[in-house]
């Protein structure tokens, strides 16, 4: 593909078959890359298998802060020929076409059977290629020993970093510091990049280096996926009690949890399906503690009854949906936007609960601590949903001031009113009308007084009820809760931000996007005000209660109006039609269980801008 | 056993149970147990899914969560793991405990969490009028199904005391409700009772003869067969197919052997829903990520 | 409750505990009602529990058609004390407040516990209490032998028929009918019957009777319920497999299949739970048999997964959702619309479906029969949506011609495409891309040729794939069906009645409603021309695809347009607002578990009319 | 047993599983399986779960329906009933078996509809890259449920035919798979074969032995043992427990006794899915309602 416009920073690529450690090496570079003061993006296109076919993983970076990947490729370190020329479409169609003039590959030609034309076509494109022999120098360097091909990546990544031009120490302390626990493993790796290494700065000393410098300053940032916010954010929170059962792409948040359980103190477990996962959770949450789950679309669909229980007996409950391409098992490891009804709309009847969209992993961070809040103040499932774009990529991002986050209990019942309950020789109201919905709480166990609930409508006791009035009494209490809780959202609007705006308030078109669009669309808006194209983009974090007024004031006087979904069905669109009554004038949506690319974004809504600037 | 609570310590709202349902007895005598054992109300939960029989906590002063249809196990489990401190009972129908719910009956006792579940065992789904649940015979209103079988079920999957008894035998429910709740004070963990329940409406008659005549003649207690060995597993699946003229009641196994879950990690003197509810430092995480 | 305005017909109800035998008679007296030429509209409202509690059946019934109930009772037979006067609110408030100057109560004093002045209160406010020995009559007529007091309903039944003025003869032969398998049985209900008619007779000759002559010709028609006509609808429909876990209020359809399942060859299961229900309905599709389910809302939560898979693998598949209050166990025999966005967004992702939204069940009849039709014409899951009111009030319509119902085939793969598929060594393609999007099916078994599906994304030949552009060409043909279902839904409008207009098209007033809710609207209407108002009934009967321009179009000029719902969220509004960006100015909700009768939503249209007019 | 059909009339797509998997070993003595007992491509169905084992079906040509997470058994069953002249194969992993699909597992048996289920029983869920199965051992990364128990749920869920195979040994594993089949053609019903798989990736090591000499060193046939019988359910449940030293393979149970359920309800000869696709004359059921 020649002539593609390209973006600022470097896209760097490596591609192989799963098993060859290509996650390793390039969450490896991004680290180091951050290290030096770089904003990295990096994100991974792989297969549901363990062993074989072909994934890639993408680090774009650069000085300033970016937020999205390109689809060309400046420097591809490609682990075996399919990343180079594909298997006949089978697991790939090959990375040579998103090279351009100058790009460089990393390539073992010794070891490869791709035909020497491709080369010679590369190189008549102005494209280095750079043939290392990865698997003889790992053969010489284990010199007889047990060989483990799968580290020839260590190799490739030491050409990388002198094709980069990063630090060598600081890379080496990187890999150190991956496998401090194996001083042996760590030494050979740090090798093997050595070789790499040298083997590039002995071979390709006149050849191409693609260099970036530093930024002069470095701000303190982190390099962290949406899952490893998500972690991080339920701990702050007073995270208790965790279940989950394993579902791509929300399966690490459970293993990172688990490095850090035994110092908070989280009882974590893995049982037998979303059914129990779920119920378990709420077991937990009605005993008194802080508890979440997580899941993708498919394991939610079996939480779905369970989340009733929760909104109709005031269950605290925070669930993580990660999401993926559905219908059914879909495209399992893929990214999609498609999971918002379902979650807005999970089980029988309705029931006061809050759905919050996370834009990048610092949002996750705060939206899942604050998410805990939510579900305690207000005794209610609370839901964060995000998607695999969000979930796996890694993202630069200032360091979170933890204080930002404070907090927030539940209403407990007091000393006082238990007195009064029992001399009154009452029983406790676990459903109590009050004026703003909420019902305190009580500790089990509390001397003399028990608590009784119930999935069925009931009294303020907790006894069932089938009369129409008291029916009528508890849910409206039930969604006065709502009320209350969208009087805080905008008392409180700065801190839970459920819209966003980005770039000129007044400007004329207005972009709206969710969940993990944000990016694409913000690195989308600093190109086109480069091209003098007055854009804003309105973000949208709040599902339900849906955050109508502050949606309808961001969009107003917008002349042009498009939406950005990953997705087929224009979930978004349709909330804000159905909430506030606005027709989008234009949509974007990509189905094909991949993420917007910035040019693909941009070329779309450049020749969208054309169309509607011909016709309008 | 002297204590200071009395049976009326734990009643609370009338039962809309029909006149003459086994659960009745169920009640009374879970009230029994709970006063002799003196169980203060409060400390005490049960947990049941949805059924006839599991509107039981409605009807009993302990602390009391009726959820949904099958799910009354991994609820206990969660709120167990949460206060172990706690007596956690859970309490489900052969709809709800085989059925619907046979996915945690078959898991959750591997666990080995430190919970009571109760089966109300009447043959058929009382609260939806009498349709065939899993332990009715074959043929019993079209049914296509052999019975569920849940003393082999409860043995194979892991429990670590499986008793059954019956509604027409207080006395007895009495003591094998109390061994199992012991099973789990003791911190030995998870104890299941299946319970032969009397559904008065739809399933008063078995093989013809009434409900009560049947199993009066029948009922075999193993606890007075003096060779049975109760932590023999391989006799306890026998006498768990044993059927017919002699129907045994008891315990068919107790393994002493291994830890509750809540005992094996620690969290019985510190129970996760008591912990300090407060914000974390969670700059030990965060700073892996820079 | 004086001076409450009175309908037309004749409001007869019987109250009583849950085991007393109440829906026997009231059933009975529909059937003899109907058998009269009367048209009867008969529902009941009763608890979640088998034996006690308070449970009551109203019929009405008139020379004309109704579809609706009213809350006041020209007729009480109380069976029990709670009936009259209620049990201090625990399961009844009694109903003596329902009654009106002429009104007769049925009662039998000597086994009640009721003051006297609360006869002489409904005496003095012009009520006529029949005081029948029911319980002596029973024991009497028992002399000595085993007495079962149950039956003392048939002894307040013939009370009614003499008070109704009804043909005796008549009603015994439907008393014959119903018992009609043991003879015994038969006759001693007759005798009852005949005692307590001849106890009226004798008693009360001089006292009021409430009589209506029946029409003079009569129409062929049916009373049954919106169960009763699924399970007959499906039969229609050619079914062959039928999996159902007990849900009310979907229960007895399983019932009412049993009854004709040798006879029309339908194999019948009643599995462990729904997850089984649906995947076992799945796979009898899957192997080409003709397979429905039914559920409620809860049961259907745990269907949601796997209707994905029917929605990718294309599998047809009839879900019969019969709805009750949510959320979680809520209400469990009472009414409300509360699952529409639950059944339109089950599952992760998005799929191909049908959503139909039959409004009595005569409607019921043929939409479930073409249920079957669209999901083998489309290969995708069909919903038909309704609720306990429909599922469970017997309503009286014309016998449906069932001719109007024509069997729809599938697209099957042709012999000469088979043989061409053999001849070039190729396999069969079961996601073949086609113009309309369905791809034809193929008997598994057929000679030499294998089928394979699976829920992940695939290609033409039910492989995995993880390609993007075949994502995007399977999600496009799967979408296809819908453009073409959407075509024949355009072309065979008046066949499947997306949406239906009553009353004047021009009408300035356009009350918005579906399914349960038809009947009241419809008698709404009929009061409202009374009363010189022109207004018209826009019903809507498709939730997906949601026949926008129909509704736009039925809505076009309307001066007030008020949407009548039976639930808290206002779901169709929503759906509404979504799809044609219209809004409502109005709308009427009720979310108290029960159904609107008559004079609950003429009251409230009234004073809705009143303040529009004052406002406007 | 001579037969139309070779292993090469079973091929189609490559596997992407991991080189030396032990799911290779089950797909090639299912090929061999069919091809000897002559049964041809389009009249079998294989239907399975999600996960590595899962995607069993799409390199296979027979009948292949690859559905979700746990619910292969029901599937089968629904396809069965309309199908019952098909050869039904159900599949999965012991996650999908045990774990999300416990619930059918404990009660599509006492159907004992015709179907064979093969559990692909690795120990991990190898798909979501080794997280623990329900049959993994207690600690195994994280771990805190003991193991489940396929054998003895597999009885008391009242499978008719049980058996144990593993794939180190895979004429065993054909011999086991066939005798599998063959009791679902004769009409007795359900047959369960738990396959102790090879996961190279994620389990290789069974308490520090490599998983294949592990095995290797302790198999004991049961159908060598001159003692085993087979049609005693208490023998069963005994050897099922027996692990150490001796680990049983071979057919636990086989009852013969019990008809199939497409056999008892008269399926067989008159397939539902192959009756007339036509409309239904229902004025029978409407007069009803006059
Ligand atoms: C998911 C779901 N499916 C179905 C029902 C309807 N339902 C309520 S109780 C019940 C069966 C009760 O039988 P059982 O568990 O044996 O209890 P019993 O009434 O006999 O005590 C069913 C099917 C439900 N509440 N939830
Ligand atoms: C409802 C649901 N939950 C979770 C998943 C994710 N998932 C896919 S495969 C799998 C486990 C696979 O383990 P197993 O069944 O043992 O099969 P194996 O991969 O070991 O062959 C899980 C949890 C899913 N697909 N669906
Ligand atoms: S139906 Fe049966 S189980 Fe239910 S309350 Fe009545 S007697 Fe008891
Ligand atoms: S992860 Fe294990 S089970 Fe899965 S393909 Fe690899 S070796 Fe086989
Ligand atoms: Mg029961
Ligand atoms: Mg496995």
């Amino acid at each position: 593909m020649v002539g593609m416009r390209r973006f600022r920073g470097i896209s760097w690529m490596i591609g192989g078959a799963a098993g060859l450690g290509i996650n390793t090496v390039a969450e490896l570079l991004s680290k180091a890359l951050v290290r030096e003061g770089f904003y990295v993006f990096a994100n991974i296109e792989y297969e549901s298998l363990i062993r074989g076919g072909h994934s890639y993983y993408r680090v774009r970076y650069d000085t300033r802060p970016l937020n999205s990947h390109v689809d060309y490729v400046d420097v591809l370190l490609a682990l075996d020929d399919p990343s180079l020329v594909g298997d006949g479409g089978e697991h790939s169609d090959g990375h040579v076409h998103e090279l351009h003039e100058g790009s460089v590959v990393i390539f073992d030609r010794e070891s490869s059977r791709v035909e020497d034309e491709v080369f010679e076509e590369l190189e008549s494109r102005g494209i280095y290629v750079y043939d290392v022999p990865m698997t003889r120098i790992v053969r010489e360097a284990a010199a007889g020993g047990k060989v483990n091909l799968v580290v020839r990546n260590m190799v490739g990544f030491g050409v990388s970093t002198y094709v980069l031009g990063l630090d060598k120490d600081l890379v080496e302390s990187v890999i150190r510091e991956r496998f401090a626990k194996k001083e042996a493993v760590a030494e050979a790796n740090v090798k093997l990049h050595d070789l790499g290494y040298r083997y590039a700065m002995e071979n390709f000393r006149d050849g191409r280096r693609i260099i970036l410098d530093p930024p002069p300053t470095k701000e303190e940032t982190l390099i962290a996926t949406g899952n490893h916010m998500a972690a991080a954010g339920a701990v702050r929170a007073g995270l208790r009690v965790w279940a989950q059962y394993p579902m791509t792409p929300a399966s690490r948040i459970y293993r990172y949890l688990e490095e850090v359980k035994d110092k908070y103190g989280i009882f974590l477990v893995q049982p037998e399906s979303e059914l129990a996962v779920i119920n378990i959770a709420i077991g937990a949450a009605f005993a008194g503690a802080r508890a979440g789950v997580a899941t993708s679309g498919g394991g939610f669909a079996l939480m779905t009854e369970a989340l009733g229980l929760a909104g109709i007996a005031e269950v605290p409950i925070v669930v993580i949906v990660a999401s993926r391409p559905g219908p059914s098992t879909g495209l399992p490891t893929r990214q999609e936007q498609g999971d918002l009804r379902q979650v807005l709309h999970a089980s029988q009847g309705y029931y006061p609960k809050a759905v919050i969209l996370p834009g990048d992993p610092y949002e996750v961070f705060f939206d899942v601590a604050n998410a805990f809040n939510i579900a305690w103040k207000y005794q209610m499932p609370v839901i964060v949903n995000y998607d695999k774009h969000i979930a796996e990529s890694f993202y630069t991002f200032p360091y979170p001031d933890q204080d930002m986050y404070v907090y927030e209990d539940a209403k407990w019942v007091s000393e006082d009113e238990l007195k009064s309950i029992r001399e009154a020789g009452d029983n406790y109201k676990r459903f109590k009308v009050t004026e703003d919905g909420i019902s305190p709480l009580m500790d089990l166990g509390t001397e003399d007084l028990v608590i009784w609930s119930t999935g069925n409508e009931h009294n303020e006791y907790g006894d069932i009820t089938e009369r129409a009035d008291e029916r009528v009494v508890q849910m409206d209490k039930r969604y006065r809760k709502i009320e209350t809780f969208k009087r805080e959202l905008e008392e409180r609007f700065n801190y839970y931000m459920p819209v966003k705006v980005y770039g000129e308030p007044d400007a004329e078109i207005a972009i709206v996007g969710w969940g993990s669009t944000k990016g694409v669309i913000l690195d989308l808006l600093e190109l086109l005000s480069e091209d003098g194209v007055n854009a804003k983009f309105v973000q949208i974090r709040f599902a339900y209660p849906f955050p109508t007024e502050a949606v309808k004031s961001a969009l107003e006087g917008a002349k042009l109006k498009v939406i950005v979904e990953n997705n087929f069905d224009g979930l978004m669109e349709g909330l804000i039609r159905e909430n506030a009554l606005i027709e989008m004038d234009q949509s974007i949506r990509k189905y094909d269980g991949r993420p917007f690319s910035l040019e693909y974004l941009y070329d779309r809504f450049i020749s969208l801008l054309k169309e509607v600037r011909v016709v309008g | 056993m002297s204590t200071k609570y009395t049976i009326r310590d734990y009643d609370y709202k009338k039962p809309t149970w029909c006149p003459g349902c086994g659960d009745f007895t169920i009640l009374n005598v879970l009230k029994k147990v709970f006063a002799t054992m003196g169980l203060p109300p409060h400390e005490v939960v049960v947990v049941s899914g949805i059924g006839c029989g599991s509107k039981l906590p409605h009807y009993i002063r302990v602390n009391g969560f009726h959820t949904i249809h099958g799910r009354a196990l991994p609820i206990a489990m969660g709120l167990k793991i949460a206060r172990p401190d706690l007596t956690v009972i859970s309490i489900g129908g052969d709809g709800d405990t085989f059925g619907i719910g046979a996915g945690h009956f078959a898991n959750v006792p591997r666990s080995n969490i430190g919970i009571v579940h109760l089966a109300q065992n009447n043959g058929v789904f009382g609260l939806t009028t009498g349709q065939p649940s899993p332990t009715a015979p074959k043929g019993f209103r079209g049914n296509i199904y052999r019975p569920f079988q849940p003393i082999p079920v409860a043995l194979s999957a892991g429990a670590t005391f499986v008793a059954r008894t019956w509604t027409g035998n207080p006395n007895h429910m009495e003591y094998v409700i109390k061994e199992a709740i012991k099973h789990v004070q003791e911190g030995y963990g998870f104890a299941f009772v299946d319970i032969i329940q009397y559904c008065i409406t739809y399933n008063p008659v078995i093989f013809g003869e009434p409900f009560i005549t049947y199993y009066k003649k029948r009922e075999y207690d193993l606890q007075k067969d003096p060779n049975y060995d109760p932590s023999d597993i391989t006799m306890a699946y026998k006498m768990a197919y044993v059927d017919g003229d002699k129907f045994p009641i008891g315990i068919f196994y107790r393994d002493t052997s291994q830890k509750a879950l809540e005992v094996e990690f620690g969290l019985v003197n510190d129970p996760p829903a008591l912990r300090p509810r407060e914000a974390r430092d969670v700059r030990e995480i965060l700073d892996k990520y820079k």
